[in-house]
């Protein structure tokens, strides 16, 4: 179609996603399947790219075929670190994470005895990050847990916590809200009260992305950040989108699920977040803001 | 010419003996599941073996020898009569039968041809319970290889051996089973004429001495006429024709008669398919003639 | 000559004792078995209260496999993957047969497929991805190519070992025919390693449906077109145990599907030709 | 009889011309093979200038290597794996053994063996990962438990067809012997099987090897105890891309240990026998 | 008995005739891998057959017979000498030689008797690129096979015939590959006297009318004596001690003579390792006596 903002651009320009079905990428679907991508880039031609973690965007943005994702914001940093041409346009979510256990086991990290094993997703997730930083506080040693650190998918993690087969599971909605529907089960750390509202997933952009018309990246992060606002200000549609997408059960669970995250712009935090993994050693490059964050876009967030 | 006349078939239902016979066929039909119905491979076929027999048969080739050995061994589902040997009915393989077969591809490929023997002499062993050394063994192995003429040669694998020495060793190796019956396909139809008399002589001396009631399949008529006491004919349909006492009859004579008997014997008889009628000389000029044209 | 033929009489000859040897109602006691197997489910579900959300009771399974049959998604799903498989494991044997081929026609040939088969057989996915993806991208080829190192090596190896134990005389036969190598493979070597052909078939699907389930999570779950994997994946992930099943019965009709189908071949081929007991 | 035997001189024989024909330095061979891949793999990455994260060229990952193995992280990871993955196939071995003898022995078993690997072996870990996790926990019984899944059935189906391959005489010399099934199974299936036994090893230890890397990450970072396959995960995870090669390339060096006993013991029974073709 | 004298031996090196021979074999050894260091399987073979020549082989079993022709067709390597078809050296197998081999397992089982001969058809037309329809080589296979005596048979797998059909299918086979010079191992060895008879006299037919080149190992002397225009003796360590002209010598006289040549012929020879020495009649009573005790 003839727009006003993208007349000039001969060819409909394409746009690879790198998704997966959660709740972290709702945005893009979001702002897919309501029209706003439509809106700021006119026939814009679309690829997903199924990936099962930020490992394999990063590889696919690393070889030149994925233009834009979500990614945890330590996955980010970590690939980020090790030279992955990619970076952060504008934060998502604040996703809650939270560390479950059986009810009156833990009152706090504290208790955890050496034999117990915690299910996190993989290896540098920020299920690990997070948890190192709550170490550190509570019990004085980043590294405290690393030994008992179990790597377990959804919805293994959660069954094996529910079958004994791990003491504790950080995990995040949707699975945090069923295990806590059992009145068995009991949070014993939430991401909140560690990190605040850190932008956990952030939406992240190949370097490569709109070399030939640098305002793709700015009409893209516009829309995304449209997108977030519409996922906040009308949660029943973001559900319905959710559904569609073959993401949860029912619109009243996608609705809870929605509700558990804070879908923003804001990347409040992230720069703490790089200061401790450098510090911590988890990564070996010192990330500054400036470096890791799309300055051009300052101005769309 | 000497009259021969066959013996009387010795069918078991008329028998009235006490004593059961080492091996006893009475009506032995075998079908094969691929064969046209009514099809059988051999038939009706009904003889007694007494201790220390030894019958020899003898027919056109592919008139169902090698099957009667398979299903008197237990091999072959029968399809009609039965196998007895000394009274018991047998139905499936066991060590007091045991069988040389035909081909070349019986002996464990894996073991060298000693150590062939000396499992035979084991698994006999371990069945009768008997007690013997493994030293022991080795040396009666020896003695079995030296006895057909592999004196020095037990260290090689059968896949090094020719294809006579193959057939000695499963030879040596039946012995070693030492059956109650033997049942020897051509054992010696891969051997020179020297080592085969050598072996028919160390054969039948063996038979004497130890009673072993035999079994032998042959094409050679004279050998037939050799080996056996009792020499039985079968036809082309697989049916016995007649059983001859050896003692009986003069031998050039009855081996005359076997002559002419399997040569009356190559076409399959009445009723049955007649596969090819070429027992008279090559008159075929049509066949060769297009050879030659040919080439 | 005066002598009288004495030909014993034939007794009467049922026939029906060996005649009623020959393999039937197969797939009737397959049927037996397969129940006995979901008997055996059912029990132990039941006896020892296992959790649904980890291991349904057939009956609940079966329930759902109806609905989703019915409506279709299923088959839709099987069909895609199974198309998809079912060209990887034709382009795969083709290879295979080149490699085990050259394996047995040349000596050097042979070290090369020892090496590089005990080199690329064990390499887990995990590294091939990136790779993958970078030279294939993230589509329909990438996934192929994937499927394809498992397929190609489980069928070179079975075919290597099966063209090497044909029998030293056949192919001196051929030899002496002077046939071509082509003909030496097509009319000596292949048939007579049609049993370890058949194994090596029956472990291609086996393996090709292990491989394209995990892969197409990562790779296919592009928008349009989606597999038996992603199916599973997305039912695991949403707590629809029972869909994960139905999905996972679906994979195991269609491998016993291929099961019968690889047995008559069998049966008309290594069997009829005497190169494998027939025990049915 | 006044025959002089005329014997024809028998020329002078250098004898070499034949007794250099035997397989020797078939490692040299091997090593020479495997460096063309390494050759080739390195002038790929040059000339298609691909980024290192993705694939880094041969020597690059062999600096990382020396400093890998000279600090013990290597060696003892996979000394860890390798030790788990002995274990499961020598277990896997033994039961797939008495699978197969059931399938051989009885015509039942047979169509058991059969259907049941048919349906077993193309089940993804996924659909067997919540049961093994319940009822065997976490830890190396899970990850053995899940490995066997692999390696039973490949090497069931290897060695029942193997069996049924047995020539029919041999087969009938045995029971004519009146062998226990045990005895028919050890000195006659099982030596006559060995090309089929020795390809289902090749197998095994391939696919156990991807088994164990991938489920290792899962089940098995145990601890005290890191394998291989954690290593090569988390080298993934931090873009360590030349760890994970190390990590690759100590499962390709083992693995060509094993190809090497491996054809070894092929040359000392099934070659030696006949069973199977010399091509070194 | 009249005096037999062998031939002289015909050293290729001697010879000045300017036509090379169908089949020259000069000084060819064979050794096996396994074998000792020196020990030839066989050795020193020397002849050359024009065409239409029929050399037939005796000798003791285990004496290098299969061996001598697994090289002359180009399985095996040769160890010393060489081996000319029509003046061109060979050492690689060609569809100019042709075996039918000992063994009972040469023909494809996959195939029918029919198809394994219609087979060896193509390859020949293939291989001469002459045309021939697929039904006329179908009506030239049974041709062949009713030559054999298997008419009617031919939908039969090898898996269903007998030794003796089976070995005939694979004589059957060799002609239709129609080779320069045809190597036959032992191939009526698995024959009943009526139907050998009959394929002797067919393939001497062939023979004569096509002028083909045969060698022919055998361990029947009459039948040596009968196929053969010249006879070669080897001894037991894989040498040759006389090749003999038939025409020259009275047929009782000459059978007589190979007899006694091939008792001789037994052992290794000096110099060579002494398997066994039982050509006496067996008075190993130790043996027996030992059977004895132990049934
Ligand atoms: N496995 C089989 N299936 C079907 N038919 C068979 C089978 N084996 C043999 N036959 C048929 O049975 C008949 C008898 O075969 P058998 O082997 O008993 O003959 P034979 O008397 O031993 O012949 P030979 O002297 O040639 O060895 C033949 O017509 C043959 O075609
Ligand atoms: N593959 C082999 N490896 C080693 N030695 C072998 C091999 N084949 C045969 N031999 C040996 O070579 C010698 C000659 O064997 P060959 O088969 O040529 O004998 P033959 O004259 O054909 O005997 P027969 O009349 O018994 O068939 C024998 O001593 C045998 O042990
Ligand atoms: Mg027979
Ligand atoms: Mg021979």
């Amino acid at each position: 179609g003839d727009s006003d903002e993208g007349g000039e651009s001969a060819a409909a320009p394409t746009l690879r996603f790198a998704i997966k079905e959660n709740f972290a990428y709702l945005p893009i679907y979001v702002m897919i399947d309501e029209g706003i991508l439509e809106k700021h880039i006119p026939g814009a031609k679309l690829e997903y790219i199924g990936v099962n973690s930020s490992v394999d965007a990063a590889n696919g943005v690393v070889s030149g075929q994925v233009d834009a994702t979500i990614a945890g914001t330590t996955s980010f940093l970590t690939a980020w670190a090790n030279n992955v041409p990619w970076k952060i346009a504008s934060g998502s979510s604040t996703a809650q994470i939270r560390l479950i256990a059986k009810k009156g086991r833990y009152a706090s990290l504290k208790d955890i005895k050496p034999g117990d094993r915690i299910a996190y997703p993989s290896p540098g997730s920020i299920q690990e990050i997070v948890l190192a930083m709550a170490a550190k506080q509570q019990v004085g040693n980043a590294q405290a847990f690393k030994a008992q650190l179990q790597p377990l998918g959804e919805p293994d993690a959660s069954n094996a916590l529910r079958n004994d087969g791990v003491s504790l599971d950080f995990t995040q909605s949707p699975f945090s809200d069923k295990l806590l529907e059992d009145p068995g089960y009991e949070v014993v750390l939430d991401s909140k009260d560690v990190v605040g509202d850190t932008a956990l997933g952030v939406f992240v952009l190949s370097d490569k992305f709109g070399k030939d018309d640098p305002s793709l990246r700015d009409k893209l992060t516009k829309a995304f950040a449209e997108a977030l606002d519409l996922i906040t200000k009308s949660p029943d549609k973001a559900a319905q989108v959710a559904l569609n997408r073959k993401i949860g059960t029912s619109v009243d669970a996608n609705k809870a699920s929605i509700a558990a995250n804070t879908y923003t712009t804001a990347l409040g935090g992230a720069e703490n977040l790089a200061a401790f993994m450098y510090q911590e050693g988890f990564i070996k490059r010192e990330a500054k803001p400036s470096d890791f964050i799309d300055q051009t876009l300052a101005g769309t967030r | 010419m000497a009259m021969i006349t066959p013996e009387r078939l010795l069918a078991a239902g008329t028998m009235t003996d006490p004593t059961p016979p080492k091996l006893l066929v009475d009506g032995l039909a075998v079908r094969y599941e691929s064969a046209a119905p009514g099809q059988y491979a051999c038939q009706g076929i009904e003889f007694r073996l007494e201790p220390g027999d030894r019958l020899t048969v003898l027919g056109p080739t592919g008139c169902g020898k090698s099957t009667m050995l398979k299903a008197i061994a237990g091999y072959l589902p029968i399809a009609a009569g039965r196998v007895e040997v000394s009274g018991r009915a047998v139905s499936a393989p066991g060590q007091d039968r045991f069988v040389m077969f035909q081909e070349f591809d019986q002996l464990f490929p894996w073991q060298t041809i000693r150590s062939n023997i000396v499992y035979a002499l084991k698994a006999r062993t371990k069945r009768r319970s008997e007690k013997m050394r493994a030293s022991e063994m080795s040396t009666r192995a020896d003695e079995l290889l030296s006895m057909v003429g592999l004196a020095g040669r037990g260290d090689l694998y059968p896949g090094e051996c020719s294809g006579g020495m193959k057939q000695r060793v499963a030879l040596a190796r039946a012995l070693a089973i030492s059956p109650e019956v033997l049942l020897l396909d051509e054992p010696f139809g891969a051997l020179d004429a020297q080592t085969r008399r050598r072996l028919q002589e160390q054969l039948l001396g063996l038979c004497e001495r130890l009673d072993t009631t035999i079994l032998f399949v042959t094409h050679d008529i004279p050998e037939a006429v050799m080996i056996g006491n009792r020499i039985m004919m079968m036809s082309a349909a697989g049916r016995v024709t007649n059983i001859y006492e050896a003692e009986n009859h003069d031998q050039v004579a009855l081996e005359e008669h076997l002559r002419d008997e399997l040569r009356s014997n190559q076409t399959r008889g009445p009723g049955a398919q007649n596969p090819t009628d070429a027992s008279a000389p090559p008159k075929r000029a049509g066949l060769l003639g297009w050879a030659k044209g040919w080439r | 000559m005066s002598v009288a033929p004495v030909t014993p009489a034939v007794p009467a000859l049922a026939g029906a004792r060996s005649a009623a040897r020959r393999p039937r109602h197969d797939w009737l006691k397959q049927l037996l078995v397969i129940t006995g197997l979901l008997v055996v489910w059912e029990v132990v579900v039941r006896v020892y209260d296992v959790d649904p959300l980890i291991l349904p009771p057939p009956s609940s399974i079966a329930e759902n496999s109806v609905s989703l049959i019915a409506d279709g998604t299923l088959i839709e799903a099987a069909a895609n993957t199974f198309w998809i498989l079912l060209q990887s494991i034709v382009v795969g044997s083709a290879i295979a047969v080149g490699l085990a081929a050259f394996g047995v026609f040349s000596n050097f040939g042979g070290l090369f497929l020892r090496t590089i088969s005990s080199i690329m057989n064990p390499l887990p996915g995990v590294a091939l991805l990136p790779l993958v993806m970078v030279w294939l991208g993230f589509g329909t080829k990438a996934i192929i190519a994937v499927i394809l190192n498992t397929v190609v090596w489980v069928v070179a190896l079975n075919l290597y070992t099966g063209f090497q134990a044909t029998p030293l005389t056949l192919r001196r036969v051929g030899r002496s025919m002077q046939l071509s190598h082509f003909r030496m493979l097509k009319d000596i070597y292949l048939p007579s390693a049609v049993p370890s052909a058949l194994t090596a078939m029956r472990m291609a699907w086996a393996y090709g449906w292990r491989t394209v389930i995990s892969v197409e999570l990562i790779l296919g779950a592009t928008a349009g077109q989606s597999g038996l994997g992603s199916f599973i994946f997305s039912a695991r992930y949403n707590y629809q145990v029972e869909d994960l099943f139905s999905g996972l019965i679906a994979i195991i009709i269609l491998g016993l599907l291929i099961e019968q189908t690889i047995r008559a071949v069998e049966r008309r081929t290594a069997v009829r030709w005497g190169l494998l007991e027939n025990n049915t």
